[in-house]
This record gives structure tokens, C-alpha cells and sequence, in this order.
């Protein structure tokens, strides 16, 4: 019984963490000092069990301007902007109440980018969710895109991106991750560089701290949900987006007026995390008065405060001799921006509630120098057996027809126009392609450039091979940036795992890790920061090992981008890429054949780069009508796709020395299907050939049908309707 | 036998409430200064038949719980119920 | 200059938790006007020669979309703007304020999908005589992006009746052939009504964002006569 | 004096209530089917300070009017007054 546990266990320290804090102190901690240590050393805050395997990551890069260890990484795009992006999971808080938890999970990544002085410009939200023939999945679903939509629709930032996927182990762990993307000019960034002075000013600003979210995300994230998780419930939060806009207005402001000398948001471990980074980043210490916070509630006591997680609040750090004009900017915008700590030297974080000390650590104890573990990992039992039932050699029994639309109306693959209709994807004008094609493509405000955003997980493949998968994400994101012909730069991440205590989840991290190392270095995108979301699982079921990779791509000049869709008849259809007979961890197999099984397709990385440089050159000499990633369901389902949304039929053959399953169905990587007008064939061909990318002549566009010569003959209207039916139908159930 | 009931669902007590918040922010500007504490809930009304009022209320507490609140964030209270004959 | 040459000055309001507010003042420059920023604790218009309230959530959009918004320090003046004849534009949630202000007739509430809406719409004109149609007429339709959640417009019985009787239906949601009928009304909107217009006609409002159609870079250009018409309509002698 | 009051605005009758009836739709589902005439409005409660409740009732109803409720599609009730000491 929890009752009976010692403090230190309630709030989630191990009986080694505690004499840590001890020898840290010289002293036995008081019980604020120990909530302030059992939020800033859970796994959420502190990254405990993933640390030595994040620095395994490469974060370099000629255009990294900030990597990892800032609330966000930055990235330069030349003309002296820097594009600022991060992404995050909320999973937990949704798993309990869908459309509060995804909104608060949509304002702290917005705090994140805002705490760097950059403009939220575009937010993408990856989703995973159990099957939608069971209710409380659908319930969960229709609760997080409307909470992701409510927020994001409300503090005027376009969501443009995205994916959905429905497996199995989401049924009692929804895996809700959202990403932001920010725009600063370069030398205006808020990072911890920044000289912070002593006797520097700290200024809470936005809204009062109330008794929600005490312990909230960061102790709720770093166990798992137990059934009926009541404890925990309370810890959930309301997001006040309208809060959250004034917030990014006059945070702004600040920015923009030159007024700070460092800025920071308030997320997990609240006022604790904040104050204690802040001054620790700076080398030095603070004095917090915890009687200048606003409350919302009378009577809070000194760990309430210290680590409630009440949404819609940032730190500003101040010289005093500006304090007049920060207090100006934030009741312009309505907000109360009030003194709550000074800066002080020596390293020691003095907290006082009431004129009594409640509180006097180190803050870089608290801040940096949590614990770190190395876990025991070892691969799960039965991967080798998961892994030799290859889908690839099962006998197929299915017409090529009725495979075609069960993988096309699979709610996987089937279009997410369902969701992202509920999202705002115009405000700030300059979305050029919102949800639908391979990649967002956003115009950098008042330029040419344009920044193409994805992405991607590939939960499946991870299942099966966590490195491979890893991988996978990892080029797919980059594949679908290059189709736009943006020429990728840079990824953020966020992990899914379960909990890491457990060898196999461990293991399936770290292989995870050296996925995405391994491709990042191969296409020179570098890790620009990220977020770790352990303990997805309940029971005995854990979440596939998830990366989800967020792609930053460059266009130098929007109006060259490639769209996705096939543009009327006469012209040549491509497949860039080889075909393998791989069906393991296919849409095909789970949907037609009932396998998850077998082996993950195989990853040339060298192949891979080379393909996407080919798209980017491709694009930019205008030599593509239109270019798509050939991802879930393979080759049949890019083609329908290009043909769906550019609402042109097309007739193409296949090879013959293939079973038609695979060359539909194959989920072999690295490959892309174009279009290219009759004029630009010769010049196009040619720079295949340089590039030494396979090429395949498939076929022409045209029509209003759609003609896989000797395997399917449809139209692109039942297409459609199959493609745009499915999840509504799903959801009416 | 027919009743009518009204249910109103509110959030827990110590969550922000943004609506009543962002009411009780723009009454002063009204030349209203004296008033506080302004949360904003949802009221459900509808009409139930049952064999009686027990057995009409026993559901009604049910549908508050499962469907129209979350007891996560949210509390309910059954606040008048009513005959409505057969 | 030329009376006729001159550039016309559109202001634009923010109100707190307004969104659309600089994508209105982008709109109106790239349609060759002057954007002036107003600011919603203002009293003074600075001598603009139309005014729009732009789209998003003022005020959170709490209680009731407009509702709060309305009270406005700045709204006094756009009401006195408007008696005075003075063109007035409101966009989705600038519509909301209108209609809450009494500046126009009947209400905006809750989509019937209960669902947010962002998609592209065709709405159909009914009438000229509106600072924004001036360029359009009768019958014609222009393709332009909704994205709301609370875009249903209602009206009781009586003022239903009024509206369509004196013809102050600016809009319809229809195909892009003008037909109007349910299959082409995204939030229930009773009789399809997408804008309505004041009894003098020089206060119009609208739920589809013509100020999201108006940059070729960026998507379709339906939303351009609309800007071409408060253009003209100010005497900018477009 | 501080009264504590609770104010009741719904839809006029006659208007659609999309709420009401996707509560109602979802009933069945649940194996309710005998649940109809749903209808949501809001309750907004609220503390106001006034020298005795009349003039705090003509404050409240002086709000519901102009504020709380839209005359064009809303109609508000005064449920109830409460005093709350001084
Ligand atoms: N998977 C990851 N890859 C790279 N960097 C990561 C990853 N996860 C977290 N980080 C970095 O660790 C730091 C702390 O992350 P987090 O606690 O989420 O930041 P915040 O508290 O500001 O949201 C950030 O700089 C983040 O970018
Ligand atoms: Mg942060």
C-alpha cells in the first residue's frame, strides 16, 4: 500500500535515488526539496534511462545553429532565418482524457518554440491508436484529433501534417505525439548562450499556478497507466489556448524588443524545472520567493506550487532595468507578469514561502545532475520466430481486385481527410500543401523559400526489426521531403517505448537508436533535439518500439515544388527504385494475408540518399509533373493515390517475372513513382542515368480509369470512394 | 411512467475553468466589478422512461458517469427530476 | 494623385485571440490597399476608409463566439463608423461579432457536425449591393475556404423571414454550378446562408475566408473580387 | 454581502440543439433506448457582492441579458440565489 511506503517511494525516487539527494545535501531533504528532486529525476524530466544512448546520436551539422539540450533544436535557412522545431508525445494525459490531454500536449510544444524567441509557424501531430471497431479507440480518437484541432485551430498556427496508424498495442496505450515548427531570425534566438547576469530578474508571466498537474506529465509519464490509473487522474489539465495565444504574442514581444536575457517555458516539474535550468544553464543560483506566485488556489502549499504543472505559463529572465517595460508588454496582452526570483552567485536555489526557507539545493542537482542509468537490454524472446514467418512465401489466394481496395480502404493507408478537416491548415497564409501529399510544403513568410515538413514512424517494421525500423522512419521522412523536391536538412524525434525497466523494451530502444544514427549520418540530417516517451504499455502489452522521426526540408523556391498527384493524360508514368519480393511487416500482409510477420524490407542507405538527391535535382530543373513515395501498401497504392488526388486515371503494366502481389504490394524501400511531360522525357532520363537510380517506364496517365495491365482494372471514382469512405464508415459504426 | 431530469456537469473543483475565467476577466470592462467566481458548466436536460423514479434516477446517474461527463476532469449532479406522466 | 488613383486604407482589427488578422492585412496589400493594424482597446479608426474584423477566436471564442469581442473598447467606434455609412467587412469570427454587436441579423452557433470544418466551399452571390460584391452578381459563384466550428447561421422564424424578405442574404453555400441544396451546406446552416448583409447594405458579413484566396503562391484566387470589389467600393477606382 | 448565484441559459425552443442530439444518438449504442427530448444548454454560477439580493437578482439578470445569453437564439432562467455571508 502506497500509505505505507516512504515518502521518497510515493513520488517515485528509488531507495538509491533518495541517499543520492542525502549526500547531495549533507542532510536529510525537507518534503518540498524532495518533490522538487522526484520531479526533476523522473524519467520524464530527466531522461535517465535514455541519456548515454542519446549522445550515441549525431547532432552535427553545418546548418545546426542549436542541437540538442535546448528547449528546441534550430536549424539556419539562409537570408538569416533560423527555422526552430521540436516534437513531443502527450500520450499519457490523452489516454485518460483525449481532447484535453492531445490540446496541453499541443501548448507545450508551442512553449517550447516560443521559449527560443521563434514564431510557431506549423504543427504536425503523428497519431497511433487500437482498431476502431472498439468504442473507447474511437472514443479516444474523435476526443484527440478534436482536442488537437480545438487548441491548435485557437492560438492561430496551421496544423498541416501528420499520421494516423491503428495497431493493436495502442488500444490501452494511444501513442499521441505533436510537433512544432518555428521561424526567428538567426541572431535574435533565445538559447542558453545568452549571458545571464546576477541580480538578473526572473518574470513568471500567463496564468496563475493552480493545484493541476501536481507531479501531472512527469510523474504520470514515467510509470505506467495501471488500470483505472485513478490515482493519476487528477494531474490531468485544461488547456486555455486563448491564454496560450496572448502568451506567443507578448513572448514575442520580448523577444522582439530585445527585453530578455533568456526565456523559458514551464512544462514538466513546473516552476522547479524552469527556475533551477535556468539558473543552473547560467552558472548560477536563485532566490525563488514562492509568495509572489499567482495562485488559483488559497491555501497552496510550498511542493504544490513548486511543481504544479498548470498550463500557459513561461520565465523571463530580466535585467531590473527593464522590468518596467516586460511588465508593459505583458498587460498589453493581458497577462500578469510578476517578479517570483532573482539570480544570485554561487550555485545554491534558495526557495522561501512565507518568509521561511522551504527549500536550498544546488540547482544543477536538480537540473543536470540527476541519475543516469544503463539498462540491462536483451532482444525479446520470440523476434526470431516473429521474424521467420515471412508473409513473402505464403500462398496468396485473393484477386488482385479485392486486395487492391481491402489495402486501399485499410484505415492505415485510406485517406485522413476525416482529420485533418478539423484542422486549420490556412492561418498565417502561407501553407502552399497542407495534409494529403508526402510532405506539408509552408512558405517561409515573405520569401521564396518554402520549409516541407513530415512525419513518421514505422511501428510495424519496428516490431520486427527496431533497427530496421528505426531506419525506415528515418528515410521515409527524408523520401517524402525530397518528392516535394525540398532537399532534407535536419530531423527532430520523439521515442515510444515501453517501459524501459524491462530488458526487451531496452533493447528495442537502443537498436532503435543506432537506426536512426546510422541513416541520419547517411543523409547528412542531423538530430536536432527530440523528446523520449517511455512506459507505453499496460499490463502485458507495450506500444511497437515507435521513433517518430520529424523531417525539416528546404525548398529554395516554392514555386518549383512537386505535388503528388498526377496532372491529366499523356504523360509517362516512373517507378525510381527496385522492386523486392519483401511483403514481411507489409500493409498488404496485416490486411490480406492476417501477418504481422517476417522480416522488415532491407535498407540501402547509400541507394536511398541517391534517390532523394535525384527528386531534389529533378524538381529543380522542372524536369516532374508529380512524384510520390511508394510507403504503406506499396507500388498499387501510390499509383492510386497520385491518381485520386490529381483526379487522372492511368494505364500501366507490370513486370513479368514478378507475382503480381509483390510488384503491387512490395513495400520495398527506396522507391518513388513520377510522372514526367513528353518534353522534359529526354532531359529526365538522362539525369536518372547519372544518378544511377533504377528506372522503370510503368506506363501513361489518363482517363477516368485505372488499369493495372493483366492484374486490376478500376476507376479512379471507386478508388476514391473506397479511399475517402473508409474511416468515416469506421467512425459510424 | 415518464420523468423528466436536468443534469449538470461541471469541472473538478481546483481545474482552471478558461470560460468562466475569460467571463469573469471582461465583466469589469462592463462596469460590472463585484463579481467572482464565475464557472460556466454544461446543463443536460431529457426525458426518461422508467417503471419509476428510482429506477429512472439509477440510470440517469449512470449515463452522467459513462456519457455525459469524464469523471477525469469532471463531476456531475443530478439537480431536479420530474413526473412527467405516462 | 487622382482621386481615383489613390490607395485606399483598409483597417483591420485585433482583438485579443484574434488569428486571421494579419493574413486580412496581407490580403488587402496584395489587392493593392493600404492595411492599417487597429488595435481593439482603440478608440480611433486613424481615418480609414473601410474596416474589416478579421477571423479567429477573440476572446477565446469563450461563452459564445463575438460575444465577448463585442464589448470592445474599439467596437463604439466601427458602430459609429458603419451608422455613418462606412463600409464594414467581418470574416468568420469578425461575422460572429457582427451579428453579437446587433450590427447584423441572426446568429452563428455550433456546426451540426459538431465537428471543426476546414475545407474549400463555392458560395453562390445573392446580391450586389454589398462593399464586397459590387465587382460580382446575382447567381455567380467564387470558390473560397471555410474553417470553423461554430459557422451554423440561425435566425428565428420572424427575422428569418425579414432577412430573405428584404434581401439581406449576401451569401449561400452551393456547388460550383450555384446550385444550393443540403449536400453542399457544411455546417446547417438554415437556407444555406454563408454571409448576410445590414438593411443599408454597407455592413457585411461572411463565414468563408476570402482573405485565405487571394495569393496565387500559395492556392486559388477566389477570394479576389471579393477585395477588388471593397477596393472599388472605396473609390480606389479599380 | 456576497450571494452566490446560478443562471441557466438554453436554446430557445424550436431551434436545433446538434448537442442534445448527438447525446441522444448515442444512447442506443449503450443500450439506452428509452432516453429522448435531450437538451444542452450552460449553467454559469457566480459570486457577486451587493448590498441585498433584489439588487443583486436585477445585477445578474442585467448580465444574462446583455452578456450570458443571445436574446436571438437563447433564452436564461435564474435558478438560484444563495447568500454567502459578508
Ligand atoms: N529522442 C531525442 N533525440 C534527441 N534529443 C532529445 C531526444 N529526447 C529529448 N531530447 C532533448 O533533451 C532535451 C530535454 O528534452 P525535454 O525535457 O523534452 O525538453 P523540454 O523539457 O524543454 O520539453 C531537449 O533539448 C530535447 O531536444
Ligand atoms: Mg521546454
Amino acid at each position: 500500500m502506497a500509505q505505507e511506503q516512504p515518502l521518497h517511494r510515493q513520488l517515485g525516487l528509488t531507495d538509491e535515488e533518495f541517499g543520492d539527494i542525502r549526500q547531495t545535501l549533507g542532510r536529510d531533504p525537507g518534503s518540498a526539496e524532495l518533490a522538487m528532486y522526484a520531479a526533476m529525476w523522473s524519467e520524464h524530466c530527466s531522461y535517465k534511462s535514455s541519456k548515454v544512448h542519446l549522445r550515441s546520436l549525431p547532432t552535427e551539422g553545418s546548418a545546426v545553429l542549436v542541437g540538442p539540450g535546448e528547449d528546441a533544436g534550430a536549424v539556419d535557412i539562409g537570408d538569416g532565418l533560423a527555422v526552430v522545431f521540436k516534437i513531443e508525445s502527450h500520450s499519457h494525459p490523452s489516454a485518460i482524457e483525449p481532447y484535453q490531454g492531445a490540446a496541453t500536449g499541443v501548448g507545450g510544444i508551442v512553449r517550447d518554440i516560443i521559449s527560443m524567441g521563434a514564431r510557431p509557424i506549423a504543427l504536425l501531430d503523428p497519431l497511433r491508436f487500437g482498431p476502431l471497431d472498439e468504442a473507447r479507440n474511437r472514443w479516444l480518437f474523435e476526443g484527440v484529433v478534436a482536442g488537437i484541432g480545438g487548441y491548435g485551430n485557437c492560438i492561430g498556427v496551421p496544423t498541416v501534417g501528420g499520421e494516423v496508424h491503428f495497431a493493436g498495442p495502442h488500444s490501452s496505450n494511444p501513442t499521441i505525439n505533436v510537433m512544432c515548427v518555428g521561424v526567428a531570425p538567426a541572431d535574435r534566438l533565445v538559447t542558453s548562450a545568452m549571458p545571464v547576469h546576477e541580480g538578473s530578474l526572473m518574470v513568471l508571466y500567463g496564468a496563475a499556478t493552480g493545484r493541476d498537474g501536481i507531479g501531472g506529465v512527469s510523474v504520470l509519464a514515467s510509470a505506467t497507466l495501471e488500470e483505472g490509473a485513478e490515482a493519476s487522474r487528477p494531474s490531468v489539465q485544461i488547456g486555455d489556448p486563448f491564454a496560450e495565444k496572448l502568451l506567443i504574442e507578448a513572448s514575442l514581444e520580448l523577444v522582439e524588443r530585445g527585453l530578455l536575457e533568456g526565456l523559458q517555458d514551464l512544462g514538466g516539474a513546473g516552476l522547479t524545472c524552469a527556475v533551477s535550468e535556468s539558473a543552473a544553464r547560467a552558472g548560477l543560483g536563485a532566490e525563488l520567493d514562492l509568495d509572489a506566485v499567482p495562485l488559483r488556489e488559497a491555501g497552496m502549499e510550498a511542493f504544490e506550487i513548486l511543481t504544479s504543472e498548470s498550463q500557459e505559463r513561461m520565465l523571463a529572465i530580466v535585467s531590473p532595468g527593464k522590468l518596467v517595460q516586460v511588465q508593459a508588454v505583458c498587460e498589453r496582452w493581458g497577462l500578469q507578469g510578476v517578479v517570483v526570483a532573482k539570480t544570485i552567485t554561487g550555485g545554491g536555489l534558495t526557495v522561501r514561502l512565507g518568509g521561511e526557507i522551504v527549500a536550498r539545493v544546488p540547482a544543477r542537482s536538480l537540473a543536470d545532475e540527476g541519475p543516469v542509468y544503463e539498462r540491462p537490454s536483451a532482444p525479446p524472446a520470440d523476434l526470431a520466430e516473429r521474424q521467420e514467418d515471412d508473409p513473402t512465401f505464403a500462398t496468396v489466394t485473393v484477386k488482385a481486385e479485392e486486395a487492391f481496395f481491402s489495402v486501399l480502404a485499410s484505415p492505415n493507408v485510406a485517406s485522413k481527410r476525416w482529420v485533418a478537416e478539423q484542422y486549420d491548415a490556412h492561418v498565417q497564409h502561407n501553407t502552399i500543401a497542407a495534409a494529403g501529399g508526402d510532405a506539408a510544403v509552408v512558405r517561409v513568410d515573405g520569401t521564396l523559400r518554402a520549409l516541407a515538413l513530415s512525419s513518421d514512424g514505422k511501428g510495424r517494421f519496428g516490431h520486427l526489426d527496431p533497427y530496421l525500423g528505426a531506419a525506415h522512419a528515418v528515410a521515409e521522412a527524408a523520401r517524402n521531403v525530397a518528392c516535394t523536391g525540398a532537399r532534407p536538412l535536419a530531423i527532430t524525434n520523439c521515442l515510444n517505448f515501453g517501459n524501459p525497466e524491462r530488458p526487451e523494451v531496452m533493447w528495442q530502444f537502443t537498436e532503435s537508436i543506432r537506426g536512426i544514427a546510422d541513416a541520419c549520418r547517411a543523409f547528412d540530417t542531423p538530430v536536432t533535439g527530440g523528446n523520449v516517451s517511455f512506459y507505453n504499455e499496460s499490463g502485458d502489452s507495450a506500444v511497437w518500439p515507435t521513433p517518430v522521426i520529424g523531417m525539416l526540408g528546404l525548398l529554395a523556391d516554392h514555386r518549383l515544388r512537386v505535388r503528388s498527384g498526377f496532372r491529366g493524360p499523356g504523360t509517362t508514368i516512373y517507378q525510381l527504385g527496385d522492386t523486392l519480393p519483401e511483403l514481411g511487416g507489409s500493409e498488404f500482409a496485416e490486411v490480406v494475408l492476417q501477418m504481422i510477420s517476417g522480416k522488415p524490407p532491407a535498407l540501402e542507405l547509400a541507394h536511398e540518399r541517391a534517390l532523394q538527391q535525384l527528386l531534389v535535382d529533378a524538381a529543380a530543373g522542372d524536369l516532374l509533373v508529380s512524384a510520390h513515395d511508394c510507403g504503406d501498401g506499396g507500388l498499387a497504392i501510390a499509383l492510386a493515390e497520385s491518381a485520386i488526388a490529381g483526379d487522372t486515371g492511368f494505364a500501366v503494366t507490370l513486370p513479368a517475372d514478378a507475382p503480381w502481389y509483390v510488384s503491387l504490394f512490395s513495400e520495398s524501400a527506396s522507391r518513388v513513382v513520377v510522372s514526367v511531360d513528353e518534353a522534359r522525357i529526354a532531359a529526365f532520363e538522362a539525369l536518372v542515368a547519372r544518378a544511377g537510380v533504377p528506372l522503370r517506364r510503368l506506363g501513361e496517365t489518363g482517363g477516368p480509369r485505372i488499369s493495372i495491365d493483366g492484374a486490376l482494372e478500376t476507376t479512379v471514382e471507386a478508388a476514391r470512394e473506397a479511399y475517402e469512405s473508409a474511416i468515416p464508415t469506421l467512425l459510424d459504426a | 411512467m415518464r420523468y423528466g431530469f436536468e443534469v449538470l456537469v461541471s469541472l473538478k473543483a481546483g481545474l482552471l475553468d478558461p470560460q468562466g475565467k475569460a467571463v469573469e476577466g471582461s465583466l469589469p470592462a462592463l462596469g460590472w466589478t463585484n463579481v467572482s467566481d464565475v464557472r460556466v458548466g454544461k446543463h443536460i436536460a431529457l426525458t426518461i422512461e422508467a417503471d419509476d423514479e428510482d429506477a429512472a434516477r439509477v440510470q440517469v446517474a449512470e449515463m452522467a458517469e459513462r456519457l455525459l461527463s469524464n469523471p477525469v476532469i469532471e463531476d456531475f449532479q443530478i439537480l431536479s427530476a420530474s413526473e412527467l406522466g405516462g | 494623385m487622382s482621386r481615383g488613383e489613390r490607395v485606399p486604407r483598409i483597417g483591420v482589427v485585433t482583438f485579443p485571440g484574434s488569428l486571421d488578422d494579419r493574413d486580412a492585412l496581407h490580403a488587402v496589400e496584395l489587392m493593392g490597399a493600404q492595411g492599417i493594424p487597429l488595435w481593439h482597446a482603440d478608440t480611433d479608426l486613424q481615418g480609414v476608409d473601410a474596416v474589416i474584423l478579421p477571423g479567429g477566436f477573440s476572446y477565446g471564442d469563450y461563452l459564445r463566439t463575438g460575444a465577448l469581442a463585442r464589448f470592445a473598447r474599439i467596437m463604439d467606434a466601427v458602430r459609429a463608423f458603419a451608422d455613418r455609412g462606412g463600409p464594414v467587412l467581418g470574416i468568420c469570427n469578425g461575422f460572429q461579432i457582427l451579428c453579437e454587436a446587433g450590427m447584423l441579423p441572426g446568429a452563428l452557433s455550433r456546426n451540426d457536425s459538431l465537428r471543426f470544418v476546414c475545407r474549400p466551399v463555392s458560395i453562390r452571390v445573392e446580391t450586389s449591393g454589398t462593399p464586397v460584391t459590387g465587382r460580382l452578381l446575382p447567381g455567380e459563384t467564387v470558390e473560397i475556404p471555410i474553417k470553423h466550428g461554430e459557422g451554423r447561421y440561425v435566425a428565428g422564424k420572424e427575422e428569418l423571414r425579414r432577412i430573405e424578405g428584404e434581401g439581406l442574404v449576401a451569401f449561400r453555400y452551393s456547388g460550383p454550378d450555384g446550385v444550393v441544396d443540403d449536400a453542399r451546406n457544411p455546417n446547417g446552416s438554415v437556407g444555406n446562408i454563408a454571409g448576410v448583409r445590414n438593411g443599408s447594405g454597407n455592413v457585411v458579413g461572411l463565414m468563408p475566408h476570402p482573405e485565405h484566396a487571394v495569393d496565387p503562391d500559395v492556392g486559388p484566387v477566389g477570394g479576389q473580387p471579393l477585395f477588388a470589389s471593397l477596393l472599388q467600393y472605396v473609390g480606389a477606382g479599380v
